[in-house]
């Protein structure tokens, strides 16, 4: 760990509450892409079925 | 091969699936390594203490989030004139990756403006012009939410990115002309790259490059989804129609 | 002047409703559109209006020469009946606003306001409308909803003078109109048919092969 | 073009048109500001020219969803679109209207709550110059704004969210006008900029709210 | 009572509905005002208070007409009338979850937006208090003036009218509150009288709402 | 459970449109309401319903009892199909979402969106929250608009167990339901007479003698 000096506040919130974004972006990224393949898989399955 | 081939979706949709981990991997390295390397193993700055630090985060976030709105403009020109859903649903996608960017820039510029400039937040011509870019991108998600049938929504978007793009500039130069000759905010920045010694480039533009790779994953993994999504839809409304 | 439409495609919220549809309407003739709720006749309408793009196919007609009736009639309640209908004419560049009063029945009513009017002579006055744009290809969608018998009667006759004086009508309808010279398109056989069933495949179909 | 004006106009001023209602929203913003912030009168007066124009700003955007909104849902829109007058053309008139019964009135209006916020006296001149030349600007800005959300439901916020960050120049340049006319300093660039705008506006946006309301009605 | 609040609140949470959107104006007025205002701190700290109250105020207004016409438009309204539950009931309810969809959000991110401008440290608790406090008024006035204008077709901005003089009071004292506050005085009696207006209007408006209601039904 | 009515007038606009009328439905009975448009039907229907207070006359029961299905259905666009009923239930304390789908033909329907819906299954949709509100005495003011002739018969079937089951409707309609079995009331000879020809006179006529 790096000293930071009387600035230590500054720079660990910026990293933390950046960091803290990008995961949120990235993990509501992968929630939402997960869930709408799983959808589309089921609805492709079942449309399938009723037409085959 | 016509590079408009890619704006089949199928096409897309295998190209994407293939180069995706790349990036993503490629993207997870560089940032690690860059932020790992500016936070440990870069000197403190004579006037700025550690607080250049948060340069690693600033500089990039702050590059991309306007990048993010500039790729969206093209996407959305290319569907205007083109007509390639693919093109409309990537600028769909990339939009919350540019609001969420512009957000860091505002928040670690915040955390650094309260050291340097005894202040959270001054109404500096640079900082107001990405207060009002979030603005835009608010608007533009807004208006995707808003509109139920996608291409209907997809046309809007892209009128209205068009028309917005044309105002931010303005406002940009509105911006600069409303704060000059008034109280200018201590701006300690350091405006010009000379300024920035090699010790602090190097490694950021390692994590430019890893915030660019990220954007470019995100952007390819959200456009997957958008995609995917649109499919649903159709097939649903097929469904009901039937 | 006649309408004529070859091979046309329409679609509604993304989806094609119709297709394959084919058909000639010439001056002086009526042409009645039958079909369930939902096949397709309010879209079909628009799309030939010029409102929403075709999917395929050729339509002769310029949406110039044309004049549509949609389910709402675009009046303003707090115009008079006669304002409103100047304000179409001058639009359109016409003068029959006292004509128009005249044939649907609307003389002793031109002062009042829209507001104050029944739903059937609202109705009226929104068929009035049609006469001052001096158009000559009608396109009506469900032009007797709420019109009581009498009405009926009075607006056939309008659409014959119509006809008579070179015009031409397409009407999309439940019920009888009485002009038994019209011709009937039923729009069922032209339903647009699933891909399952060898229709053609929308925008994203080929995604996934 | 000039049936659909008057017409337009008519419909404003009769009952439930909703004219005058603009000009009291702008009253009473007026009146509150100075509620909500304090009677000192040297902050006021400072900030007064900033208030009058977001004030303007705001009694128009009030206004916006009528433009458009109305005829959409009573079917004039669709007919209006396949009348033989340019769509282009419809927006512009409309805008015009629009102006007609909200920029006008303001602006007339301005130097009375100019009196109530405490604006130096060098600066009425420029408040009305200002408002005069900027809120033809707003109202076709609004016009594209309206345009854009023709089709959605009491979609009021959506408008302002859509349309605020639109109106950022004009507003700065108009309060900068009458801030620099009541401190006496030079206003010739900011007025220019502002006559800038509201001719590039007037010339250009109607085709990007004609093409908004082709896409919506489609 | 239950049912009837959740589906309020899942109809503004779905597409369309307008959650966030109250957030995004009140975030906007706080973009604006300094570009009117100009950019220097110490006049943007005074005017604070004010500026805050006013805009979670116009954020509030905004999103009032959705409260009653959407379900007016529908038909919803004449059920609800003849339904077991009071129409008073409804009217608590209704103002409600409007307050939880914009009161709450525009409390919580506030501070954010004092930043912005300038609000002295000592401000942000009782910015927060006194939007905790006083935006349940401003929803159940707006729910009074929206029951008014319930049958005019857009009554927006005569919605707009209506209530905001109703406003006044809450606005006075909230923003005196904080300006109180952020100057480290007393600010018990504001902060009471707040308290008081809210409870007295949560009590007896929707009684008075209830009977416009039924009266527009008619 | 009886409604009976006497000697009702009902006014619109500050006129009146209906007076005189008189009438009474037991349980287990149907009553058509006839009559051209604009005479009152739906100005009768709202005041049965308590919307609005009758101008004289008396009306037996109180408006707990009665479910009111108007023109407009009251539905959420953006909520699904059992999400509107679940909503009506819980309002009403009934808990007969399930039979209501049943009964209705709309299981399959049950998490679309009702935005989604065309306008029959809308129609369908709205008359199943008459089911779910567990009231006795139905007000329907033409409930079949928009019913394809299927449909027409399968809501004739549900009125008819409603009234098999004890309960009571009187029915606004223009055509036919199938119900051989209901009254009708014509409101023509009901419609108000103007003070010339002996009728009331409005608030204000004695104002100018
Ligand atoms: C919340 C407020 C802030 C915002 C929105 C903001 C925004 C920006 C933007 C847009 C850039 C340009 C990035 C590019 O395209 O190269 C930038 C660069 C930069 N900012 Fe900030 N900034 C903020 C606060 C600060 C503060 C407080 C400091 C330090 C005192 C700072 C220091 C820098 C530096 C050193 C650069 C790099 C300049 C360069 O390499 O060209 N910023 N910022
Ligand atoms: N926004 C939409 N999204 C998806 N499908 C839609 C949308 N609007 C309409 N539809 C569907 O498009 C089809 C055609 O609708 P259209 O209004 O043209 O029917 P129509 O023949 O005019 O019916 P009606 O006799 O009821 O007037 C219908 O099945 C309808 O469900
Ligand atoms: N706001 C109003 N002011 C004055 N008269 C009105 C108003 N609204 C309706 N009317 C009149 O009241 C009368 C009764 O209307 P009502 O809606 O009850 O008729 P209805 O029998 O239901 O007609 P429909 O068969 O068209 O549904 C009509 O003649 C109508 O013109
Ligand atoms: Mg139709
Ligand atoms: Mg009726």
């Amino acid at each position: 760990m790096p000293d930071l000096g009387k600035y230590a506040f500054a720079v660990l919130s910026s990293y933390a509450a950046s960091l803290l974004l990008l995961v949120a972006l990235v993990g509501w990224t992968m929630w939402r892409g997960a869930r709408v393949k799983a959808q589309l898989r089921e609805v492709e399955a079942r449309q399938e079925r009723e037409n085959g | 091969m016509s590079i408009w081939e890619y704006a089949n979706p199928k096409r897309f949709m295998q190209t994407s699936a293939w180069v995706l981990p790349w990036v993503a991997v490629l993207a997870l390295a560089c940032l690690v390594a860059g932020l790992i390397w500016g936070f440990f193993f870069t000197p403190d700055d004579f006037r700025q203490g550690s607080t250049v630090k948060i340069i690693y985060l600033h500089v990039p976030s702050a590059m991309m989030a306007i990048n993010a709105w500039v790729m969206m403009l093209v996407t959305s020109l290319i569907w205007l004139v083109r007509r390639h859903h693919v093109s409309a649903l990537a600028a769909k996608a990339a939009a919350p990756i540019g609001l969420t960017f512009t957000v860091i820039a505002l928040v670690t510029g915040a955390f650094w403006g309260q050291p340097m400039w005894g202040t959270w937040w001054a109404w500096d011509p640079r900082l107001t012009s990405f207060l009002i870019l979030t603005l835009f991108y608010l608007g533009y998600i807004a208006l995707w939410q808003a509109v139920e049938n996608p291409d209907t929504a997809a046309d809007l978007t892209a009128v209205l990115c068009l028309v917005g793009s044309v105002f931010a500039l303005l406002s940009r130069y509105a911006v600069l002309f409303w704060n000059q000759g008034l109280h200018q905010g201590a701006s300690l920045s350091l405006d010009k790259e000379e300024n920035v010694a090699d010790v602090f480039w190097l490694p950021l533009l390692v994590c430019i490059a890893g915030f660019v790779l990220l954007f470019v994953a995100l952007v390819l993994m959200r456009t997957r989804t958008e995609i995917r999504a649109r499919r649903l839809q159709a097939l649903l409304a097929r469904e009901r129609l039937a | 002047m006649e309408l004529s439409v070859s091979d046309l495609a329409v679609a509604r919220g993304g989806l094609r409703v119709l297709e394959g549809l084919s058909f000639r309407l010439a001056a002086g003739r009526a042409l009645i559109l039958r079909g369930p709720n939902g096949v397709g006749k309010t879209t079909l309408l628009r799309t030939l209006a010029g409102l929403q793009p075709p999917l395929v196919g050729q339509v002769s007609l310029p949406p110039e020469a044309i004049a549509y009736a949609a389910h709402a009639d675009g009046l303003k309640a707090v115009l008079t009946v006669a304002e409103n209908l100047e304000f179409w004419a001058a639009i359109h560049g016409t003068d029959r606003v006292g004509r128009a009063l005249e044939e649907m029945n609307l003389v002793a009513l031109r002062n009042r306001l829209a507001a104050n009017l029944s739903a059937g002579q609202k109705r009226r006055l929104g068929l009035a409308r049609l006469l001052v744009t001096g158009r000559e290809m009608w396109l009506l969608d469900e032009p007797t909803v709420s019109l009581d018998a009498a009405s009926v009667a009075l607006f056939g006759g309008v659409v014959r003078a119509h006809l008579a004086a070179g015009g031409a009508a397409l009407i999309a309808t439940h019920i009888d109109l009485g002009l038994a010279e019209a011709e009937v398109l039923e729009l069922g056989p032209y339903r647009a048919k699933s891909p399952a069933a060898g229709g053609a495949r929308g925008d994203f179909d080929e995604v996934f092969g | 073009m000039g049936a659909l004006l008057s017409r337009d106009l008519r419909l404003a001023m009769r009952a439930g048109g909703g004219f005058g209602l603009g000009l009291a929203f702008f009253l009473l913003l007026a009146v509150l500001v100075p509620l909500g912030v304090g009677p000192e009168g040297g902050t006021l007066g400072r900030i007064a020219p900033g208030i009058l124009w977001v004030g303007a700003l705001l009694a128009c955007l009030l206004s916006l969803d009528r433009i458009f909104a109305l005829d959409f849902e009573d079917g004039s829109l669709d007919l209006l679109a396949t009348s033989p007058m340019p769509l282009e053309a419809v927006v512009a008139v409309k805008a015009l209207a629009h102006w007609m019964v909200t920029g006008v009135p303001l602006t007339l209006v301005a130097p009375v709550l100019g009196v109530l916020l405490n604006l130096p006296v060098e600066g009425y001149g420029w408040l009305v110059l200002s408002l005069a030349l900027g809120t033809p600007a707003l109202s076709v800005i609004g016009a594209f704004g309206a345009a854009l959300v023709v089709g959605v439901k009491r979609g009021g916020l959506l408008l302002s969210l859509l349309v605020l960050p639109l109106y950022v120049p004009t507003l700065i340049f108009g309060a900068e006008v009458v801030k620099r006319g009541a401190a006496g300093l030079e206003v010739a660039v900011p007025l220019l900029l502002l006559a800038g705008i509201t001719l590039a506006a007037g010339a250009l946006l109607p085709f990007a709210a004609a093409a908004a309301i082709r896409i919506n009605l489609r």
